[in-house]
């Protein structure tokens, strides 16, 4: 039986790689969670596409802001040493460089890192895209979190994506219940298998010629 | 004496005409200037494109000018959402036209209409359909997909304070569009909590310059401040928090 | 004997001309004159390239503050309502055309509205543009402020310009010592001929067709 | 603990290496980094391009660099100015190569760097010289030149306070290039009057987000300023004008 760890454990997973002094954009969904993870003695500072840097967590009740939100509309706060900015000073920031790491869900992402997670093209869906193609260009790191498997029991994690692209060869990692990839010349290769899970399970969940990274050191 | 101050919202959405290209701030119902929106719909101008990053919430806002069919088209990066019913039914009905375009590009394009460029190298999008049908190039090694700016006749948007040449300041992450939408417009209306005597902001830290405002129209303060300062007592879409309270405890 | 005003009458005259308001740039040298003419019971708000709207005069002795200069490096003042801001802003607002008057000096103005302000393009000059090419073509209105001739005696005014160009088609009215010319379609109208001139001195004076404003109402 | 605060100029400008292009933030002597620039010129870096609005005034500052002959190339728009000695002599002698760009293109490719712009269609420069090679196109009847971002490796930059996440405000004509060159550059190095503590700069008045810091020292008050209040008494060299009154009186 494979091993699925939580969606906060996950969360705390990628919280533990995020360095003090980064700046970092968690997209709107799960990836907010590893805000949650993010050690309180150490400074990371969290952007958020609508104008703020310096974001904190959410108000105590009663003090809520309407003026004071995150990407997914949700109250939040503001840090001592935080900055407000527009709209293209915001995106500037993302599509410039400037971000270290962001975090972003998705539908799929191929071997190569395209990322698929704004479309499933499906006929009568209702498209929106908000900031994520920019995100997915932008940051120096784009880590995915998500499930390795979708509700069908596919794989996520394709040899190349089915929906339509948010980003092309731009996921460096992908955080997954099962298992953490990195998106490497070779494909994926197994970062860290949680658990009991081996990489052959991993190959047969994904169905892709996965890398050991343990055995290819020299190899990447 | 310059002032650009108007007395009432009907004032400061006059002469907006059918067929008009309309921006309007905000970020989901932050900064959406919705006294404006509502004179807008008091208005009657019909056939409008709307600019904005969504597509409406709730009933309210843009949402109600959306309910009065008279946008032809939107704009817009993040239009589905879990409260935008009022725009959902129209597209599904096949009754508003949808332009989708990434987030960084509407705000740069935005910017660009305003700064003066003919067009621009984007990094964004490259690759995926909304790419589709565009100029590609490669510079230094990268792709990039050429946008147009996106100009408007009238910006409609939301500040916390002006003086009568205009300059404004604003608040927290309400400020989001309005500065550039500002720039990018032929005409643009301000709403504000206040009017503040000439000389009272700051000159470091205006946000938008008095150059980029037509009218300014005061709406009062908004509900979560009193004397400028915050004070709470809301829900997330500006509602008293008592209300529910009383309700709980019945 | 033909009638040339003053250098401070032609500034006088060019600010008259400028309508309560209006944003406007002045350039260095000779245009910031202008300044000087400007009605002071009005606002007409000017910009200096340097991140300034809402200049004022020239500081008292002794309250001279180097941060606080013009285009020309020479200290000034910022009225009430005034607001910095930064270079790419600052260009913004002229590039993006939302300066209502620009008013220039000039070396050369061709019939078709070319502006040749920068350089003589002389051997062994060094060359330096400032703002002059975003001026030149971001303004609403761009306004010359010159000699009618230049200390050989040649027109300033000319069929195309033989100095190399600032902009091209930008300019739309040129004030001189002589009078005043708009460039229309069909080249250089008289609007105003100061003192005595008339337009047949103003002909042989620049060599070229000058249409009589006056008289051409219709063609115009 | 984030802290962006090094003791000294000489630790800020460490480690910048031969043949760097560096930005240095100024217009005039406005705003121009002179300690940072003294403390590159004794660290010896050489072979610099330097990107600037100007090519140096009198003898200190940039124009104490140019005299070193370290700098190979510049990029400026205003290079002749009336104390521009050390300048105009290399340049007559054939030891500094000049890029010449309109200023506006020159902020815009600035900020296009730190943007992320691929290149952008300028209406600046169409028809001049200064376009010759250049890629034009009609664009809505207009024509315009193809420009291409500016990147640094290190931007050195003056502002008036930080605090210790790089945050920065400024002074008034003194901000020009600092905001924009401090998104362009790989290290951003800065130079403040005073560092503050973390949370006393108002998060509405940040001009320069921390994001685009690298490193801030602190250089001491300006002349012209006592406890953060305009006192002048000062030229516009920021030379007290105290002792011009003695000579006079002399």
């Amino acid at each position: 039986m494979t091993t699925r760890i939580s969606r906060n454990e996950l969360a705390a997973r990628i919280a533990a790689d995020i360095p003090e002094g980064s700046f970092v954009n968690l997209g709107i969904g799960a990836p907010t969670l590893v805000a949650n993870f993010l050690p309180a003695d150490e400074e990371i500072i969290l952007h958020t596409e609508n104008g703020l840097l310096g974001m904190g967590p959410a108000p105590e009740p009663g003090r809520i802001d309407p003026d004071l939100i995150n990407a997914g509309k949700q109250p939040v706060t503001a840090l001592a040493g935080a900055a407000y900015f527009h709209h293209a000073d915001s995106f500037a920031m993302m599509r410039g460089g400037h971000l270290d790491v962001c975090v972003l869900g998705a539908f799929q992402v191929s071997q190569t890192g395209d990322l698929a997670n704004w479309s499933t093209g499906a006929p009568g869906a209702i498209p929106a895209v908000g900031g994520a193609m920019d995100l997915a260009i932008g940051a120096k790191d784009v880590y995915v979190m998500t499930d390795l498997l979708a509700k069908d029991g596919s794989s996520k994690l394709v040899a190349a994506c089915a929906y339509p692209l948010t980003g092309v060869g731009c996921v460096s990692r992908v955080y997954t219940d099962h298992a953490v990839f990195d998106v490497t010349p070779a494909g994926f290769a197994v970062r860290e298998a949680f658990g009991d899970n081996t990489i052959e399970e991993l190959r047969a969940l994904t169905g892709l010629e996965l890398v050991d990274a343990a055995t290819s050191v020299e190899g990447n | 004496m310059i002032d650009k101050t108007v007395p009432d919202v009907e004032t400061a959405v006059a002469g907006i005409p059918d067929g008009a290209t309309v921006m309007i701030g905000g970020f989901g119902r932050a900064g959406q200037p919705v006294e404006l929106i509502d004179a807008l719909i008091a208005h009657g101008a019909k056939d409008l494109t709307i600019v904005n990053n969504n597509a409406g919430n709730g009933d309210v806002g843009l949402a109600a000018l959306l309910a009065t069919k008279r946008v032809r088209k939107i704009v817009c990066s993040f239009p589905r959402q879990s409260d935008s019913w009022v725009f959902d039914g129209l597209y599904r009905a096949g009754e508003i036209e949808l332009e989708l375009v990434p987030q960084g590009n509407l705000a740069e394009r935005i910017r660009a209409a305003g700064a003066g460029i003919g067009a621009f190298f984007s990094p964004t999008g490259v690759g995926t359909e909304l790419a589709v049908g565009k100029e590609t190039r490669e510079i230094r090694g990268r792709q990039y997909v050429l946008e147009h700016p996106i100009f408007a006749d009238v910006a409609l948007i939301s500040a916390r304070a002006a003086d009568r040449w205009g300059n404004l300041v604003y608040r927290e992450t309400a400020r989001n569009f309005g500065p550039i939408m500002a720039t990018a417009a032929a005409t643009t209306v301000v709403q504000v909590d206040e009017i503040v005597p000439l000389g009272s902001i700051d000159p470091e830290t205006v946000v938008t310059p008095g150059l980029f405002v037509d009218r300014v129209v005061a709406v009062g303060q908004r509900a979560w401040l009193q004397g400028g300062t915050f004070v709470g007592g809301v829900d997330i879409e500006g509602r008293p928090l008592v209300a529910d309270t009383e309700e709980a405890a019945r």
